[in-house]
């Protein structure tokens, strides 16, 4: 018998801190898998953010900087201005990214930062409590939306992948889901894209990860990612938005 | 044919596993680890493939696959 | 009032109900003319499933909340029972949860272990989730400040609607928790 | 909950101050999350639409300290809450509202820095709140609570200096009064207040009015600083605030606030029982720091021992308080996850230092 | 005769302090007919920014709050919560809105705040002497594009008009210009239709002004005007990109 | 421009700092323009390029801060300029790299706040500059450019600093010392600095590096603060820096800073003709501060006159520094347009004072 | 039949009126006003016709225009 | 070097290459062996069309490169003669460029007003926006620190290769402004 799945040398052998059921974990081994396939350990700078995914150098085995709520976009274009030909990804939360970080990440998107920014989108401020995301979708509950998230107050649900795909910067933008095998396959495929487009030299690469909170959700693992499903990805529908073939600045 | 090596103390019971197997060969059993998670552990029923859908589903990298 | 002090820590994992018997017992020792902190862990802390929380009960002004090296111990699990075992004071006692901790074990000659095997008897009495309440009868016992009489009168504000609705079996609980204390204390 | 409806209730330090801000007036809030003043932001959210009053999670606590500044100047009681990064994002609003003479309250829940830094209790943004983390030459009145029951007794006091003074106002608490449950007796709560008269509302049968912070004409800025100068000479003078443990007949004084006060006077009793006479002065009011009781006690005891739960950062105002010549030690834990020194810890330095 | 070209009342009658030619001049007054039009000095709450256009409240006799540079949008939204009833401007530069400001206006845009944003495109950092905008055209020299702008350092010039009609709260989105008679009697229209945007309360009305900063284009005024048309508008087309007509949220 | 070439040149202050960055080894510029620093990034601008370094425009001065912290996480040798409001924002990113020990040079060509206040010269972000404006217990050190001379000196000195104490290290200059121009001496530009041995440069056969501020582990903040604060000790005792002029025999000490001491000393000129032997004790690090100096100066002279461009800030560390009992006065104009003092007035208020 | 009021002391000089004017009616002169600028005037041939597109090019509001 | 000290505004609006002159004479005062600090205006202060800078040339080390009450004012036109003539030092001067100042008047005795038709004179020489080098021609004359001929040295550094091509023009604007001092002083 052959082994036929393995944990990835890059996600480092130890327990996590998530929650049971959480999807950081699927989507911090996809990260691990991607650098494993393109043999990217050695050259790689990652850039943590603030939120669950915080330890995100416990588990991830390469040469890390954690920088502050929200700014990953912007130290990761301080290391990419240093040293150019190094990979360099940041990974954030929605409220990182599209809360208090909506300026670093439009700005480094449409500098072209040929960077690669792992987005996981699970509608919620995990880490702080379950408090509301700018991606919490209408009419759901939160600890500070107690009466539900209501237009009027809070604003619309924002679709990031959509919204950066039209700036010129953006090399390519796309939404997946793990919620099950086969949305975990197409993301997989759909993260090495965005790490080839990278290491191409084709500019800013986005993907934007749907992803399960049970925790602060209130629901068990297996509801959770089911409303993944059945609630988020209606609003957010799955796919790739922009896709360049080549560079258009050099 | 496949086998899967299940490393229960990191299992947190999510049940993600469970839920991909297209053999709905694993289960959730009463018994806990050491962190006090039900885990989770073959049925003892039906077949595994090794198709590796479990594995690809667990957050927590807990099983190893084998075909 | 005689001059009091005790400072208990409770302790589990996330869905034991630590919080809440913490805060039932705080109730009912404030309704009985006792100062009390009550101090919750809290933020990350709580990530990977920790909880755990601290009560004062005091007849003098309590200074700090926080207890670093508590007089009782109520742990509801491994994690816990490992964490704070070697805090408790010479002369504490350690109330803990010998379904998930069968092996418990304090190194300390100076410490009291008083095993209670509170998922087994709560499943018997018909509910596992009750064992937080079960722990809070012994713990009730054994500090005896506050009687069952008293957490009964505060049950309705920290359970709700649920009290009503389960009212025996959450009295029961507390009971079967308060008498395994005896048997042993 | 049922219990919100007593007069005597059970409650943690962060809900206490978010029930006191609107029974103080306030109705609205705008504040981003963090950890760990998230009590705050709930509590509000689920009941100021039930007064009339509006809850906005802002998007950033910049965002957060500029919608204070466009509520503030239509002279709205308004409100927000962070802890150390947060409070870091919100200097240059700070520094606005208070070039703009905008009144506002500005919770800071403390946790531990610098950087992300942890979420444990801290004391170790004294200096930011104490001198203006903002730049230029402003300073901001910072209340200190000691207790749950302080911090709704200070969130009153918070609104009344804000408007008497037209400045923002911090309450500098920490995260173990922010978490802690405990009894708080609640007041009645205050009537509305007028509305005054610089205030924003459109230009209707008056000529129209301007906030602003930009003084561009030679001597323009100047006067207004010490103008403002004035404002902070004045409460100097008239709004110091503490409270003082066991000093009359103290040969040793402590100096602390918020959580580290609470533990120390349990110390305090704990060294008395030992002989020692010592008391404890715990500044309520850090800006104005109560320079006037540290000059009185210290002319009379035999040492001061400060403790802070940073690496000393008030024992600067003491020394700046206290007569030339006085004793002054300082006893400090760096603040972090377990390093909240206990009452025997702080009762050991008393006996090490005094005896 | 009748006179058929005066000052708005709401302009006040001083010198201006702005550079020879400078059309921050000509969208003050646009403003100040569209708040006479609309009968609005008595309930409107204005917000200025921080660039060449600071002192606004010396020339529009409104009430008037001073933001931080690049805040105006949520300052705005502290006005709009305490007094929905009001009518609520804000007049920005490129600089202000599209660089340090983006955070603040997209999440007020999403918000939908109704609110009505004056969006002053010269492509430049007038006050500050000249340096790259956001906005600033690829290959254009600045004080700190010494060799033109160039898009792998500094990415592409931003259409914001374009980029925030997406967001569901945006009612309104258009861009005009005043540099020449037919195009300034649009952006007269064009205003007004945002005013009455809000005053319908359909939510948030944006229109972005083209326009000229003759100083630190080194141009003359006339030639500034000229570069408008000539180099501004074919990259930064002219009009309504978002229009709505009743309100979807209430 | 030809004169650069020459190692005497006549030059703004502002240039000299970017000149003598590029040539202390500084290759990456990250920044958003403000008054009165445009010419930094002007300069870098253009030159940077021309030695392979690469110059940002950020969006933003947070974003500026956080390319800083990221760069300077490889190792590399970075800067930012920036004034007032934009100083005030980079807090929440000091304190980060300041916690995660990541080196990079902030530079503050102050103006007058607060809020949006003015462009004039400033001393008023002082305490910001001193006591950490960020949240949490840290300090950065910071240089104080008397001179476009010393604008260029003190980039060097800044980078050793920055590297040796792996910390960020802000210079606070105002807007005169940044605008002036003067004949500037140059030296040698500095050979290219060997990487770190905590740089991230890729786990390229070696394990992987991490830089953060995240301390959660029960212990392992207090742990890393109090790591750091023995590197501020060291700091304290080793880096202060400070002029004197004309104090071996003088009776009455000036102490000020900056601009208001470079006028200062033709003011103490102009009081020995009229037979005041005063002189003057210029910090040049304000952290550390230079304590010892002051304290011996103290103990031998009648009276110290503290002299700021702001409402009283430094004179708080002179009362701090000086041996108990010494007569401490003030002088200060609150900054705006038009309040420089002049060498006259400053004399003047000798004159009165020392007489 | 038209007729522009010129507000010269606030004039600019800056000629975009002049560019608007369909009718070429202003010029910049040759004499400044006391803030040192050459300011328009009537080219003293032609016809107004009041249409208004110099006052609304004008951004310094110099020119009244009546018809 | 005997002891010298003097302070000069250079005061116009913006085009009127008031920085260059400021500029060439420090440049020349340096090359002379002095000291010397040059401070502009700057910033918002500029907008609406001001420039002014001070020049301080000095045997001492120069204090403050910002002189509140200057011993010498250039005026170029008439906002910056209003602006600045009541702060010129008792036994200062002025130099005011009487085209666009025909009616110059500064109340106080102690001060020594020398009207120069600077925009007329320029124009005559062929180039009205020479005034400015003419300004500098006549202030060279006044203080007598350093000689047109140094002016002359400096030249090629500040205006750059415009020096080669009107080189002439602009020696002979110097010397015009020289000349009418000389005239009048
Ligand atoms: C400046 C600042 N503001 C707020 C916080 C508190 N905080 C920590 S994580 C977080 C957001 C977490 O949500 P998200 O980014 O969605 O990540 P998740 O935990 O959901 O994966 C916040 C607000 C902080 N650390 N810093
Ligand atoms: C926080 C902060 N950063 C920088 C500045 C300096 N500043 C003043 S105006 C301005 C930008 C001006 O450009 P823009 O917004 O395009 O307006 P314009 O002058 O071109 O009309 C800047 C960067 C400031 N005042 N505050
Ligand atoms: S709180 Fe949510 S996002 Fe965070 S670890 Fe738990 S499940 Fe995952
Ligand atoms: S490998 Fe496939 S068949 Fe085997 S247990 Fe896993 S999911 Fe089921
Ligand atoms: S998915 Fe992993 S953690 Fe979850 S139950 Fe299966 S093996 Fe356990
Ligand atoms: S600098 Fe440009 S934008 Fe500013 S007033 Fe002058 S022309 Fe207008
Ligand atoms: S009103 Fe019309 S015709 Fe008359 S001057 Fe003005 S633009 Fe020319
Ligand atoms: S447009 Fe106005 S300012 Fe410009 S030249 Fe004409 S009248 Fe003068
Ligand atoms: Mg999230
Ligand atoms: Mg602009």
């Amino acid at each position: 018998m052959k082994q036929v799945f393995s944990r990835p040398p890059e996600l480092i052998d130890i327990p996590s801190h998530f929650c049971p059921g959480c999807h950081h974990g699927l989507i911090h081994r996809l990260t691990a898998e991607a650098l494993n396939f393109y043999g990217l350990r050695k050259k790689t700078i990652a850039v943590s953010s603030v939120g669950c995914s915080v330890f995100l150098y416990n588990y991830i085995d390469v040469d890390t900087v954690e920088a502050p709520h929200g700014r990953a976009p912007a130290v990761a274009t301080g290391v990419r201005r240093v040293l150019p030909d190094r990979f360099v990804f940041t990974y954030q939360g929605d409220g990182d990214l599209a809360a208090i970080g909506m300026s670093e990440i439009i700005h480094c998107a449409n500098r072209g930062e040929n960077i690669t920014v792992i987005f996981v989108n699970n509608s919620i401020y995990g880490m702080t409590g379950g408090q509301m995301a700018p991606t919490t979708l209408l009419g759901m509950k939160t600890a500070t939306t107690p009466y539900g998230r209501n237009f009027s107050n809070d604003g619309y649900p924002i679709r990031m992948a959509e919204f950066l795909a039209p700036l010129e910067g953006v090399a390519f933008s796309a939404r997946v889901a793990v919620d099950k095998i086969a949305n975990l396959r197409r993301a997989k495929k759909i993260l090495f894209q965005a790490f080839q487009t990278q290491i191409r030299g084709l500019g800013f690469s986005f993907v934007e990860f749907l992803s399960a909170c049970p925790t602060n959700w209130g629901l068990s693992p297996v509801e959770a990612a089911r409303k993944v499903e059945q609630e988020m990805i209606p609003y957010y529908p799955l796919g790739i938005f922009k896709e360049k073939k080549e560079t258009d600045h050099l | 044919m496949g086998k899967v090596v299940i490393n229960i103390e990191r299992c947190k019971g999510c049940g993600l596993c469970l839920e991909a197997c297209p053999k709905k060969f694993l289960s959730i059993g009463d018994k806990r680890n050491l962190n006090g998670y039900y885990y989770v552990q073959s049925r003892g029923e039906g077949e595994c493939t090794g198709c590796s859908s479990c594995a690809e589903m667990c957050p927590d990298v807990v099983i190893e696959v084998w075909r | 009032m005689d001059n009091f002090y005790t400072d208990i820590i409770f302790s589990g994992s996330g869905g034991q109900g630590v919080m809440l018997i913490g805060n039932a017992l705080s109730l009912a020792a404030l309704d009985r003319g006792y100062l009390v902190t009550y101090m919750p862990s809290y933020g990350v802390e709580m990530r990977g499933g920790a909880a755990n929380c601290t009560v004062v009960i005091s007849t003098e002004a309590i200074g700090s909340p926080v207890i670093g090296f508590p007089e009782i111990l109520v742990a509801f699990n491994r994690d816990s029972f490992e964490r704070f075992k070697n805090r408790v004071k010479p002369g504490g006692t350690v109330i803990v949860n010998s379904t998930l901790v069968p092996d418990y074990r304090v190194e300390r000659k100076e410490v009291r272990v008083l095993p209670v095997a509170l998922n087994a008897l709560a499943q018997e009495i018909g509910d596992e989730r009750l064992m937080n309440i079960m722990g809070l009868g012994a713990l009730v016992e054994l500090i005896a400040v506050v009687g069952t009489g008293d957490i009964e009168k505060v049950f309705p504000k920290v359970l709700g609607r649920n009290f009503e609705k389960y009212r025996d079996l959450y009295l029961k609980a507390l009971r079967v928790g308060a008498e395994e204390i005896k048997k042993i204390k | 909950m049922a219990e919100n409806e007593d007069k005597k209730i059970f409650t943690r330090g962060n809900e206490a101050l978010a029930m006191a801000a609107i029974e103080a007036g306030c109705r609205y809030y705008f504040g981003y999350p963090i950890t760990p003043q998230g009590e705050i932001p709930e509590y509000l959210s689920r009941e100021l639409p039930k007064v009339g009053g509006r809850f906005l999670q802002a998007e950033s606590e910049i965002a957060s300290i500029n919608m204070l500044l466009g509520a503030g100047a239509l002279g709205a009681r308004v409100m927000t809450s962070s802890s150390g990064p947060g409070i870091s994002l919100m200097q240059e609003g700070i520094s606005y509202m208070a070039g703009s003479e905008i009144p506002g309250l500005i919770v800071n829940v403390s946790r531990c820095g610098p950087g992300l830094g942890g979420i444990a209790p801290s004391q170790g943004d004294y200096f930011q709140a104490t001198r203006g983390g903002g730049h230029g030459d402003y300073r901001t009145p910072v209340l200190a609570p000691g207790s749950p029951q302080e911090m709704y007794d200070l969130a009153f006091l918070a609104f009344d200096l804000a408007f008497k003074y037209r400045t923002p106002v911090m309450i500098l608490a920490d995260a173990v009064i922010g978490q802690m449950k405990e009894q708080v007796v609640r007041r009645e709560p205050l009537p509305p207040a007028p509305l005054p008269e610089w205030a924003l509302t459109g230009a209707d049968g008056r000529a129209s009015r301007l906030l602003k912070s930009l003084f561009l004409a030679e001597g323009e800025l100047e006067k207004q600083t010490l103008k403002q100068l004035d404002k902070y000479h004045e409460i100097e003078r008239r709004e110091p605030r503490w409270e003082e443990f066991m000093t009359e007949d103290a040969d040793f004084i402590v100096i602390a606030f918020g959580i580290i006060a609470r533990i120390a006077k349990s110390s305090i009793r704990m060294a008395r029982k030992q002989g020692i006479k010592a008391g404890l002065l715990r500044p309520i009011t850090l800006y104005p720091f109560p320079v006037e009781p540290i000059q009185k006690l210290s002319a009379r005891v035999k040492k001061i021992l400060v403790v802070e739960l940073n690496t000393g950062q008030m024992v600067d105002d003491v020394r700046l308080s206290a007569r030339p010549g006085t004793g002054i030690e300082l006893y400090f834990r760096s603040p972090g996850a377990g390093s909240l020194p206990s009452l025997e810890e702080i009762a050991g330095e008393m006996e090490r230092r005094f005896r």
